[in-house]
């Protein structure tokens, strides 16, 4: 590979990514050089427009055909636009919680606190884009690693410490798992490509290792249902949400969740849809029951235990499970609807879950308490929070006319709408839902039937802003789910995503 | 008659007469330590206008050496009641036996190596790393706040110098391409890598001596602070196996600079006459000899300087040497 | 197959090693047995202290910056993982290879300079 | 002395696995969890290095994969030390089931 | 105009959230006018559709329809698009109980001159409500259904659960968690019916049920799905009338909510489930929905008796009234399952009238606990001396809902048992008995509270001239219906014949 290779590459494809990174290192470097007691405030803008930049080139390239680069290790596809939008608009926002989160331990690393976020966000967006086992492992750590950090950024408050310990263990088992299943799943096809490796995938000489491949594959699920905190590996969630800054938990429950969907789809789809079972039919009809089953246990886990819990950010950490429990409905379900239902409901899971995240950074701020009495009569206080906050909630619980309604109905569509229909998986979503309504309730009467002491509370103008945004955009998505459906079919091609363009034979060892 | 052996499928036969050859390459190594020490101790009584040894075995004192070694023979060897006795007594050999092992790889003349490895370096490079362990456990198991301090020390100073000496050899490796010590001396038949990569060698020199422990960087067993360091519960054999794994690993250091830098048993221009075998003793022995000359000019460092030097001076001079080595690679090569 | 056992030969060969160099001090050690003398008495199994009686446990905690020196240690001499196949296969790469390098060379540069303005380098 | 199979190795990978699993599902002491998983991350390596060889069809790029592998596991370590040490300055332990101030 | 004429109505009590917006929270007066203004405007607009409506016109009338949400499906056919629409439009049926809702709202909105506290939320959210019943009755279109049908649910539970009596909570949860569960079901239904029809639309929902079974079978649709499907609607509309097993919420509801409330629960929310049993049962799955008539006139008997018994035991006027409506929910099923003409204009009169005699009788024991702390009919005793008017109104209110002849309660009843008795005569028998339960329990309730020994009650005024509005009008409508039914069955006809026409009745 020399240099005229390395320049017939499209290298703009990676606009986004390089200035993320460059911002990112340029912030790094400012913080180190910038004076301890001066304020960080410029650091937050400057990283707010790289993340702005970022979305302006996605937005420049919607319209560019799917390009590969770097022996198709990075590939930029419809599946990998619409996705970055997802996690650049989440960073985005969560950047400006991050700017107004006022904690004295937390002054003396804001900075890193800015380029941490960058960095995982840069780790996400490489998951989002790349198709070889190695980059979306890399792309996974860096991540994962910052992610760990910013867990633990308050480095006196013993919870955050606690919260970031116990999310480096089990991220590190979750790492050691899904890594054991690609290394069967390489072993296999003797391919880190995931396009060479669905092509080795129909190998007949595989047949005999259907039951290898199985453990392949549900090691590696079970792997990776560690980010997007579903059964089997989400006990993390509750502790490290608990104690994890509030920005950092609206950006795990958030972000993380879409980037660990995203490596979902990117990797168990494309590598195992060609796959033979153990009886040689399709191995993703196969372990389809498993995967329900998961599915299943989420959602009645997440729900279930949401009920007993005071704390605020517990109840949040229960119900963002649960919430994942229904985004893997439509990924079980293997609907051709599958993209753009994942897609809409983790944009309407964002808007959702980071609006009722800013009023409980407000509210945890200002009352120095994760209990659930901290929004006591919030109506009577500030209605400007409850009504947002009762937006907020109703969508998470699904109810008409917010976007978590329209959401929940496209899962529906695609769990009923094949032969033969998923009746019970659906009947357990719904019987859940009903579960989350008993809590999701349970705030909203705290907000509007109790009368609560207590005075009124002041919202920095930048969460107001959020909270605007997220509410506003709660309510039209809701009303209007076809501004984003029909922004998706405008703009995205799903069959691009199976779309291997890196001619086969090109892509030998020699590199 | 090696090659043959070599290339024939391995059996007892064959781990037989590796042991006989194994067992010769010791005895010479444990001659040469013997000697070293005499000959440094005479190198520094010389330099510092005192005639060293020159009781035992003639005015040379040629067997001082050996009187000691019987000495330390029968010495009683105590180990402490609050020792952690298995590890107390594990540490030496855990120290030692790595810096035998990586004698293994070198080659002393063309035909004259024993295992042919063909990532020597990084061997050598790994398993030389082991010793640290040994060394931090005899520290630590000797349960003595001195003994802990010089192996703690021993320690954060042997990793961090280890970084600038791993780094520093990447320019040979990019001239020679090769990881296998055998190729890296064929590389230097025109010229020694030591006028292709000066930083490289600069480097690679003051991290070995740090490596070794010796002055400038012996602080780990600075007699003044420390008493002895890491080794202060230690008698009898049990310390002369510290002392041997230094000497032993003098020797080893110094047969891989020669290796890597003043082109092993390459004979200088218009010399090829003359054997390998004696051009690598030749090297070889200007090393140790630089080395004992430091010891006896230099002062030692402060803690704090010698983290320092390593971090903030060797390992960015190491990091540039490797685009320089680059850079000359694509220009001159 | 020939090469297949040379390659077994040497590493055959680096198995005498380690068992010669575990040998040797097991000998020695046992050998000494024999000619030292044994004559225990309370006072030489005690630590030594510069004479002093040895006062409370000398297992204590660590100072904290042998860990960041370990901390260091580990991320960069992983580095190395990286730079001796690419320096291996320099040849075969060629200056895209050295570019990409020059990148990874100056991140690595700035954990180190990060590492220096936090006074992680600073003993004492 | 003839070629070890490819089973051997898979087997070693699959028990180094499952100690460095049981290790850091069970062990009390938090450095001894973050060896155990390093463990796990090991017998990565040994499955991506030996099917690099040996698999039905071997390819280079499991060396380099677990080449990845160690560096990252080594970035894992490293910042799970660095939080375990602020941990046991603030609470003085390294006792995994000390740490216990948030409720279950 | 007329093009907009329904969605203008749907949306009209936007209008009064929109003034209340601006109208300081502590202006008590002007927020209670408001808030009956905010209800009348809507009533006005009732009126002018109705005007448009065309007496006997086939079908639906003043149909509106937009492209709303689509998704793209790909299938082996090809791409599919699962498009949704927002579509309303009125036949006579929606048309009633439009009307009916309208009138009720603005009763209850003056009722609503009790309620003590947080008029403004108050207000907001009553609006809102009336804007889910109006758009329930209006749409055409399952997902426009369902999400008026959500839409009713929220504000019920903030006005239960903010402005009822003791337990109000309690009563709001199980509001929502019984509802939530027949919503639940509803929507898995209606999912299903879209996924596998590719439409949301009555009418052609209908048509392609109506389609034969070969056809059907290309689709998927079986004669056992077409069952589980319209079982599974009833089960969810059961849960609304409500149905004997699952009636629970609704009594607590009943006690606990505050009277205006109750008046708009009972006389119009109840009756979104007879209308779904009409329309989705009876509408779409004839066939099925008639070999299941005897199961569900059986239901109706049940309810009917089993509401009567429990009245007749309570000591509580509302828990009475509570039951009476368990009871009088059954002719509804009765009238439904009997199938033929005048049985189902029996249930659909049952709907309406009932709508309105339980909204008075509950505005009635609004007002007499006002006035006396209590509902217990022990408190009370002799009220006809001291307030003649309430005592009248409230006899006469009775008296309808035991079906006495002239009033609106007599007509229902009277044609729904016609029709079951030439269906099926036996149950037709032992539902009768229920009447006779009726005329016992109501006539004990009502008597005890109007004659009998004077209680001492707290204050003893007569209706004001802020209630008797409601009363009387109420009243009126009443015997409006009992003396000229024809007015209503005229606007009915052509629908249920529709209707009537699928189940060849």
């Amino acid at each position: 590979m020399d240099l005229d290779t390395l320049l017939s590459f499209k290298w703009s494809v990676m606009a986004p990514e390089f200035i993320i990174l460059g911002v990112a290192t340029l912030l790094s470097v400012i913080d180190l050089f910038m004076k301890k007691e001066s304020s960080r405030k410029p650091l937050a803008w400057l990283a707010g427009a790289g993340v702005l930049g970022a979305l302006a080139a996605i937005f420049m390239q919607l319209d560019t055909e799917v390009t590969s680069i770097l022996y198709d290790t990075y590939r930029l596809d419809s599946f990998s636009k619409a996705f970055k939008i997802l996690l650049l608009l989440g960073t985005l926002l969560v950047l400006v919680l991050a700017a107004s989160y006022k904690k004295e331990d937390i002054e003396e690393n804001r900075g890193e606190f800015y380029y941490l976020l960058l960095s995982a966000l840069l780790g996400a967006m490489m998951m989002a884009s790349s198709a070889d086992l190695i980059t979306l492992f890399v792309g996974l750590e860096l991540l994962s690693l910052a992610s760990y950090i910013m867990a633990g950024l308050e480095r006196r408050n013993k919870r955050s410490n606690e919260s970031a310990f116990k999310y480096v263990v089990s991220g590190g088992i979750a790492t050691a798992i899904t890594l054991f299943g690609m290394s069967y799943v390489f072993g296999l096809t003797g391919e880190t490509n995931l396009f060479l490796i669905a092509q080795n995938m129909q190998d007949p000489e595989l047949l005999k290792h259907g039951f290898l491949l199985m453990f392949a594959f549900l090691i590696t699920f079970a792997g990776l249902t560690f980010k997007i905190a579903a059964a089997p590996l989400h006990m993390w969630a509750p502790d490290v949400y608990e104690g994890a800054p509030v920005p950092v938990t609206a950006f795990l429950s958030v972000v993380s969740k879409t980037a660990g969907f995203v490596i979902l789809l990117r990797f168990i789809i494309i590598t195992f849809i060609a796959a033979p079972g153990i009886d040689s039919e399709s191995l993703l009809l196969e372990v389809q029951p498993y995967v329900m089953i998961l599915a299943a246990a989420t959602m009645i886990i997440g729900n279930v235990t949401a009920l007993r819990q005071r704390n605020i950010k517990r109840m949040f950490a229960y119900s963002s499970i649960a919430q994942a429990g229904y985004i893997l409905v439509p990924f079980v379900s293997n609907s051709s609807l599958l993209f753009e239902l994942i897609w809409f409901y983790l944009l309407a899971y964002l808007f959702m879950n980071i609006g009722a995240f800013t009023i409980i950074q407000v509210l945890t701020a200002q009352e120095k308490s994760n209990d659930i009495s901290i929004f006591r009569g919030l109506f009577k206080r500030s209605p400007w929070l409850a009504v947002p906050m009762t937006f907020f909630l109703l969508s998470l619980a699904g109810i008409p006319i917010t976007a978590g309604f329209v959401g929940k109905f496209g899962i529906f569509m695609g769990a009923l709408g094949l032969e033969p229909a998923h009746y019970w998986l659906a009947a357990v979503m719904m019987a859940t839902t009903l579960v989350s309504y008993v809590y999701y309730f349970n705030v909203i009467a705290v907000m509007f039937f109790r009368d609560g002491e207590g005075a009124k509370v002041a919202v920095p103008s930048g969460l107001a802003a959020v909270l605007a945004f997220c509410a506003v955009s709660t309510v039209i998505l809701g009303v209007m789910p076809d501004l984003a459906l029909d922004f998706f079919y405008g703009n995205f091609d799903i069959n691009e995503f199976f779309m291997n363009i890196e001619a086969v034979d090109t892509h030998t060892h020699d590199h | 008659m090696m090659e043959d052996l070599l290339y024939a499928q391995p059996g007892w036969m064959h781990v037989a007469i590796f042991f006989a050859l194994g067992a010769a390459l010791l005895m010479t190594v444990l001659g040469f330590v013997t000697y070293a020490i005499l000959a440094e101790r005479k190198v520094l009584g010389f330099m510092q206008m005192r005639t060293g040894p020159n009781r035992v075995g003639g005015r040379f004192g040629l067997l001082q050496t050996v009187a000691d070694v019987f000495k330390l023979l029968i010495k009683e060897d105590t180990i402490p009641k609050l020792a952690d006795r298995p590890l107390f007594i594990l540490a030496p050999v855990i120290a030692f036996a790595p810096a035998f092992m990586v004698l293994a790889t070198i080659p002393f003349s063309e035909n004259m190596q024993f295992a042919d490895l063909g990532v020597g370096l990084l061997y050598y490079v790994a398993i030389s790393g082991i010793s640290t362990i040994g060394i931090l456990m005899g520290g630590w198991a000797s349960n003595n706040k001195y003994s802990l301090l010089g192996g703690m020390r021993a320690a954060a100073q042997m990793i961090s110098y280890e970084i600038p000496l791993v780094i520093s050899v990447i320019g040979v490796i990019l001239f020679a391409g090769s990881l296998n010590l055998n190729d890296i001396v064929r590389g230097q038949e025109n010229i020694a890598y030591i006028f292709l990569t000066p930083i490289g060698f600069f480097v690679f020199l003051i991290s070995s001596i740090a490596e070794l422990n010796r002055t400038p960087f012996d602080l780990p067993e600075a007699e003044s602070e420390l008493v002895a360091g890491y080794h202060v519960e230690y008698s009898g054999f049990r310390w002369a196996f510290f002392m041997l794994t230094e000497y032993v690993y003098l020797f080893a250091m110094a047969s891989l600079t020669t290796v890597l830098f003043l082109g092993g048993w390459m004979p200088i221009p218009f010399l090829g006459f003359i054997p390998g075998m004696l051009w690598f003793g030749v090297k070889f022995s200007l090393v140790v000899f630089f080395m004992i000359w430091i010891r006896g000019t230099l002062p030692r460092l402060r803690a704090d300087q010698l983290m320092g030097f390593a971090w903030k001076v060797l390992l960015p001079l190491a990091l540039l040497n490797i685009f320089v080595s680059a850079a000359v690679k694509e220009l001159f090569l | 197959m020939d090469f297949y056992n040379l390659y077994q030969n040497n590493y055959l060969i680096v198995a005498v090693f380690l068992f010669l160099g575990i040998l040797l001090p097991v000998v020695a050690l046992t050998a000494g047995r024999l000619l030292r003398p044994y004559k225990p008495s309370a006072e030489k199994y005690t630590t030594y202290e510069s004479g002093i009686e040895p006062f409370h446990q000398s297992w204590v905690q660590y100072n904290v910056r042998y860990y960041l020196f370990a901390l260091m240690f580990v991320i960069f001499d992983v580095e190395t993982v990286f730079l001796y196949p690419w320096a291996v296969a320099y040849e075969e790469l060629g200056v895209f290879a050295l570019i990409e390098m020059g990148i990874f060379v100056v991140l690595l540069t700035l954990g180190l300079v990060y590492a220096w303005k936090k006074k992680v380098l600073k003993w004492t | 002395m003839s070629s070890v199979p490819l089973t051997a190795y898979l087997m070693l990978a699959l028990i180094l696995f499952c100690i460095g699993l049981f290790g850091a599902l069970t062990k009390r002491n938090a450095v001894i969890v973050l060896i155990s998983i390093e463990l796990m991350l090991n017998a990565v390596n040994i499955n991506l290095v030996a099917f690099a060889k040996y698999s039905i069809n071997p390819g280079l790029t499991g060396q380099i994969f677990s080449l990845f592998t160690i560096t990252v596991a080594a970035a894992e370590a490293a910042v799970g030390l660095a939080i375990l040490i602020a941990l046991y300055r603030n609470r003085q332990t390294v006792n995994v089931d000390e740490m216990d101030t948030m409720k279950r | 105009m007329n093009a907009w004429l329904l969605s203008i109505l749907i949306f009209s009590p936007l209008l009064g959230v929109l003034v209340l917006m601006f109208v300081p929270s502590n202006d008590e007066k002007s927020i209670k006018w408001l808030g009956v203004l905010g209800t009348l405007f809507p009533l006005g607009i009732a009126l002018v559709v109705l005007s448009a409506f065309k007496m006997g016109g086939e079908g639906l009338q003043l149909t509106e329809k937009f492209s709303w949400i689509s998704y793209e499906v790909f299938q082996s056919k090809g791409q599919v698009s699962y498009p949704i629409f927002y579509e309303v439009g009125v036949n006579g049926l929606s048309m009633v109980l439009i009307l009916l809702t309208a009138v009720v709202s603005v009763l209850a909105a003056i009722a609503s001159f009790s309620i003590k506290q947080n008029w403004k939320s108050y207000f907001i959210l009553f609006f809102l409500l009336e804007m889910g019943m109006l758009g329930v009755f209006a749409a055409q279109n399952l997902f426009l259904f369902f999400i008026f049908f959500e839409v009713t649910l929220i504000p019920m539970f903030f006005l239960i659960g903010r402005w009822g009596y003791l337990e109000k909570e309690k009563a709001a949860y199980s509001f929502l968690i019984y509802n939530g569960v027949g919503s639940a079901i509803l929507l898995i239904v209606f999912v299903t019916l879209f996924m596998k029809t590719g439409t949301m639309n009555f009418e052609q929902l209908a048509y392609t049920f109506s389609l034969p079974q070969a056809e059907l079978n290309q689709l998927f649709i079986t004669k056992g799905f077409k069952m589980g499907m319209l079982i599974a609607l009833l089960v969810a509309f059961a849960v609304k009338l409500p149905v004997f097993p699952l009636h629970s919420w609704m009594v607590r509801v009943h006690v606990q909510a505050p009277p205006a409330i109750v008046m708009i629960h009972s006389g119009i929310l109840l009756k979104i489930g007879a209308y779904g049993v009409i329309v989705f049962g009876a509408g779409m799955f004839p066939d099925q929905f008639k070999s299941l008539a005897f199961i569900i006139g059986l239901f109706g008997v049940i309810n009917l008796l089993y509401g009567a018994f429990l009245a007749l035991t309570q000591t509580d006027v509302k828990r009475v009234l509570a039951y009476s409506s368990v009871s009088h929910m059954g002719i509804v099923l009765i009238g439904l399952a009997a199938g033929n003409e005048s049985g189902m204009m029996g249930a659909v009169f049952q709907v309406v009238s009932h709508g309105l005699i339980s909204a008075l009788l509950f505005f009635l024991v609004g007002a007499l606990y006002e006035r006396s702390g209590s509902s217990e009919l022990s408190a009370f005793g002799g009220v006809a001396k001291r307030m003649p008017i309430l005592a009248g109104v409230f006899l006469a209110g009775g008296l309808a809902s035991l079906g006495l002849p002239g009033m609106s309660g007599f007509i229902s009843e009277f044609m729904a048992f016609l029709g079951l008795f030439e269906k099926m005569p036996v149950l037709a028998a032992v539902g009768t008995l229920g009447l006779i339960l009726t005329a016992v329990y109501v006539l004990r309730a009502v008597l005890a509270i109007t004659f009998g020994a004077e209680k001492e009650l707290n204050e003893t005024r007569d209706l004001s001239s802020s209630e008797r509005v409601p009363a009387f009008v109420l009243l009126a409508a009443i015997l409006f219906i009992g003396i000229y039914p024809a007015w209503l069955s005229d606007m009915l006809r052509p629908t249920l014949d529709a209707i009537l026409l699928g189940l060849g009745g």
